[in-house]
């Protein structure tokens, strides 16, 4: 039988060892100084959407124009114009690109449902701003993120696009090749199946 | 007239008609308290010392708070328009409280002798109370100490909802009408 | 300066002020200084209390606690006040104003009020009442009635409940807490605090003081009178009025600002005023633990032991997880309750045995003291944990 | 000093508005709220007597008002039970609405 009481003595030099502990071990502590100092967000973190681009930050950009995010945004906070050439033919990128952040609600649609792997998810959170309209409200060049940064910040999954990409860049070389085999002879080549599963 | 005494039974006479004149009835029971306050003032002004820190912790710290607790659970601290607070024969309840105040009153002006001045600040100490209460007080005292046992008892008993061996009565909990 | 000089500091620094004044005017003006000098000391007191819990339970916590707000946070307090005051003074719509209003300046004036009897020194008692045990609960007997003013009033269930929960617990523990100081009452044959503590000087010649905490019953009674003591505060772990989650904050659910405000002080003062009738019960009063001790001043004594209890306040809250309101009541009326009643008998057998002579009385006496307060104490034990239950937890 | 006639007209109205109150309300609580009044104004004759007697140094006074106060507690207690018990009974705590001699079976 325990002596009653014994629980809570317990519990008081748990929390005194504690209190004392703090002071003499600073690793016991657990909260950062977070202006001064701040934790590096895990991999798996995303809150707002953003551009990727190659290269150049206006020329390189990933996205088509498509248009299929800003449908399937559930907010509707994507808006999205295309380019188009003085004869008024459309380009295949886009002129305005705006998300208003202030209505996104960090769902991954949009980034789920992109073919170009054009749009990602950030981790960026320090977005207070002081303005009530508008600050929030996203362009094409504030959204526009190298390659290089999405690897750092999602270095997993930037590698697996990264490869999905290379892989979709080799097999349309490989068919531009075979295609330009073929039209050079017109048997063809079995060559391109090597090609297939690099 | 000492405006010590005027100020105190100002404050207690006008928390008495608060308590039993306002609708709302947790109103009243707030007035009571501050009667039950004013009468404990009065007894320290008067130097019982002793007798006013009893009035103050068995009527502000019990009874005020027993009222109020029993105008909750009864539910009548909402006071509803259109149900009479006061009963039909209101006007035969004032007039019995008036003639007894005239009765008293005139009594109390009649009498000559009690204009008299007071004996000099008596000096009484919790001891001698205390004293007094093992000694000459005592029957009484285990005479009470019976009877506040009997009545916790009593209360308790009287307060316990009652459970019907039988037929399965409506209880308090399921309300004997919507 | 000699240890007298500063001892009686404050007392002298009162009657030189009231000697610049005339004859008539003194006797009120003596109790107007001392209610202001209350009134400062325990409003610092507030605010450093408020920072060093703040600080302690993020300590116990492994945090820092507060420390942005000057140096080590120490401003902390004034960033708090000075939020409170600016805050808007809401009033729910169907709230009754005038008890609403009311409410936390009576619970705040009786709380006060309570302090005018403690002896916080040497000479330093603002009043010296013959009864001033008795007028001490009598003062805070009203705080019932301010928690439930201000329940009621609110028109909140939230509020309503946690007022209901509120005075159930305070009644219910107030009766220990009474009873827990009767054995010191009993020995001392005294109501005056002032007194009381007068007797737990250290006798001529002793090193150690003849505190009461230092015998069975008086550590017995000291455990119990803390205990109601917090739960008389409703501080964790007895905090169900304001169980932040269950009824986030009882009766104050619709007090902002600084009627909010005037609340939290009421409690942190009740507190104050709680430790305070500890330390003149129990501990001591104004006196040193030691005799050798004896040059720091006496209101340093005071002040010292009323932080380090202070501190144990923290360090419970810190520790203790919330009771459930049937816990609460039980441990009220089947534990605490008949043991103060047991404390009281061993009390006087201590009391009649102080006369015994014989070699190894003392030994006698105190054994037969603690056991008459442990076998009791055991008996009411067992098959708590059975009643009690471990807890069982249920997922929605 | 007050003279005594002020003090026994003082409770004298007190015990007034404590009859007044008893007799005029319909609520049971309020009844009782009345009782107490009139309690209080025979403690205030008790005490303003014991000061103005002979015998200031005996504790007769006090000891009459403790009693008073003990004794107006348990009535209080036993009160409010009866009202509580009679609530639970009639689902009422109106005095003129409670006034059968005998618990009929259907509620009012």
């Amino acid at each position: 039988m325990s002596v009653p009481g014994s629980g809570i003595l317990k519990g008081l030099v748990e929390t005194a060892r504690n209190f004392a502990g703090s002071y003499v071990s600073p690793e016991r502590l657990v909260t950062v100084q977070y202006p001064e100092e701040s934790l590096p967000p895990p991999e798996n973190a995303r809150n707002f959407p953003f551009l990727v681009y190659d290269e150049d930050p206006d020329k390189g950009l990933r996205c088509v124009a498509c248009k299929i995010c800003e449908k399937e945004c559930p907010p509707q906070c994507i808006y999205i114009v295309a380019e188009r050439d003085e004869k008024g033919k459309v380009l295949k990128r886009p002129r305005i690109f705006d998300i208003d952040i202030s209505v996104c609600m960090n769902c991954q649609i949009c980034a789920e449902v992109c073919p170009f792997d054009a749009i990602k998810m950030d981790t960026e959170f320090e977005l207070s701003r002081y303005e009530r309209f508008g600050a929030l409200l996203l362009h094409k060049q504030d959204l526009a993120k190298s390659n290089e940064y999405y690897r750092r910040i999602h270095p997993t999954e930037a590698a697996e696009v990264d490869a999905r990409l290379a892989e979709d860049r080799a097999r349309q070389q490989a068919k531009a090749a075979a295609a330009k085999a073929a039209a050079a002879s017109p048997a063809g080549a079995p060559a391109p199946a090597a090609d297939k599963t690099p | 007239m000492n405006p010590v005494f005027f100020i105190l039974a100002v404050v207690t006479l006008a928390g008495a008609l608060g308590a039993v004149a306002l609708r709302n009835m947790v109103h009243c029971a707030l007035c009571l308290a501050v009667t039950f306050i004013g009468i404990a003032a009065l007894f320290l002004h008067q130097g019982a010392q002793f007798a006013g820190l009893v009035q103050v912790l068995v009527y502000v710290g019990a009874v005020a708070v027993l009222i109020v607790f029993a105008i909750l659970l009864t539910r009548s601290g909402d006071a509803r328009k259109g149900v009479a607070v006061f009963s039909r024969s209101w006007k035969t309840g004032l007039l019995t409280a008036a003639a007894t105040l005239a009765t008293l009153v005139a009594a109390i002006v009649n009498s000559p002798g009690l204009l008299r001045e007071a004996p000099r600040a008596p000096e009484l100490s919790v001891r001698q109370i205390g004293l007094d209460l093992m000694s000459q007080w005592l029957l009484p005292l285990e005479i009470l100490g019976l009877l506040l046992t009997a009545t916790m008892i009593g209360a308790v008993i009287l307060a316990m909802p009652e459970k019907p061996s039988g037929e399965p009565a409506p209880g308090p909990e399921k309300g004997a009408r919507p | 300066m000699t240890a007298a000089s500063i001892d009686q500091v404050f007392v002298n620094a009162k009657q030189a002020l009231l000697s610049l004044l005339p004859e008539t005017l003194r006797p009120g003006l003596s109790m107007a200084i001392n209610a202001a000098a209350i009134l400062g000391t325990f409003a610092l007191l507030f605010a450093v209390a408020t920072l060093l819990e703040r600080k302690g339970l993020g300590r116990i916590q492994n945090r820092y606690g507060p420390n942005r707000v000057g140096p080590f946070g120490v401003l902390q307090p004034v960033a708090d006040g000075l939020k409170m005051l600016i805050k808007e003074d809401i009033l729910p719509r169907q709230a009754d104003r005038v008890v609403h209003f009311l409410a936390p300046i009576a619970l705040v004036l009786s709380v006060l009020l309570a302090y005018a009897v403690l002896p916080f020194g040497r000479n330093m008692a603002p009043i010296d009442l013959d009864a001033g045990v008795l007028y001490f609960f009598a003062a805070s007997a009203a705080t019932e009635l301010g928690v439930f003013m201000a329940g009621w009033a609110s028109r909140s269930k939230y509020s309503l409940l946690g007022a209901m929960r509120g005075i159930a617990q305070m009644i219910s523990y107030e009766l220990p807490l009474v009873l827990s100081t009767l054995g010191v009452i009993m020995v001392t044959g005294s109501l005056s605090l002032v007194e009381i503590a007068e007797r737990q000087a250290p006798p001529a010649g002793a090193i150690l003081g003849r505190w009461f905490v230092f015998t069975p019953w008086g550590l017995a009674g000291f455990l119990l009178f803390m205990t109601a003591a917090v739960a008389e505060a409703n501080r964790a772990p007895f905090d169900l009025p304001e169980g932040e989650s269950e009824i986030i904050a009882g009766h104050m659910v619709e007090y902002s600002g600084f009627k909010y405000a005037l609340f939290f002080m009421g409690e942190y003062l009740g507190m104050f005023a709680a430790s305070g009738l500890a330390i003149t019960l129990f501990l001591g009063g104004y006196h040193a633990p030691f005799a050798f001790l004896g040059w720091a001043p006496s209101w340093f004594w005071f002040f010292a032991k009323l932080l380090a209890l202070l501190a144990v306040f923290i360090w419970l809250r810190g520790t203790l997880p919330r009771l459930r309101q049937d816990q609460l009541m039980n441990f009220a009326w089947k534990w605490l309750l008949p043991m103060s009643l047991v404390n009281l008998v061993a009390a006087g057998v201590w009391s009649y045995s102080a006369a015994w002579t014989l070699p190894g009385a003392g030994f006698v006496r105190w054994a037969s003291c603690a056991g008459l307060l442990i076998l009791p104490a055991l008996w009411l034990s067992r098959g708590w944990r059975a009643r009690v239950g471990p807890r069982v937890y249920r997922y929605a | 000093m007050t003279p005594l006639p002020y003090w026994l007209i003082l409770s004298s109205i007190l015990f007034a508005i404590g009859l007044a109150g008893c007799l005029v309300r319909r609520n049971a609580i309020m009844v009782l709220i009345g009782i107490e009044l009139m309690l209080n104004a025979a403690n205030l004759n008790f005490i303003a007597f014991w000061r103005y007697g002979s015998g200031a140094e005996a504790a007769h006074g006090i000891m009459f008002v403790l009693f008073a106060i003990a004794i107006a507690a348990a009535e209080t207690a036993v009160g409010l039970a009866l009202v509580i018990a009679l609530y639970r009974l009639r689902r009422t705590v109106q005095v003129d609405e409670a006034d059968a001699l005998k618990a009929d079976d259907k509620p009012r």
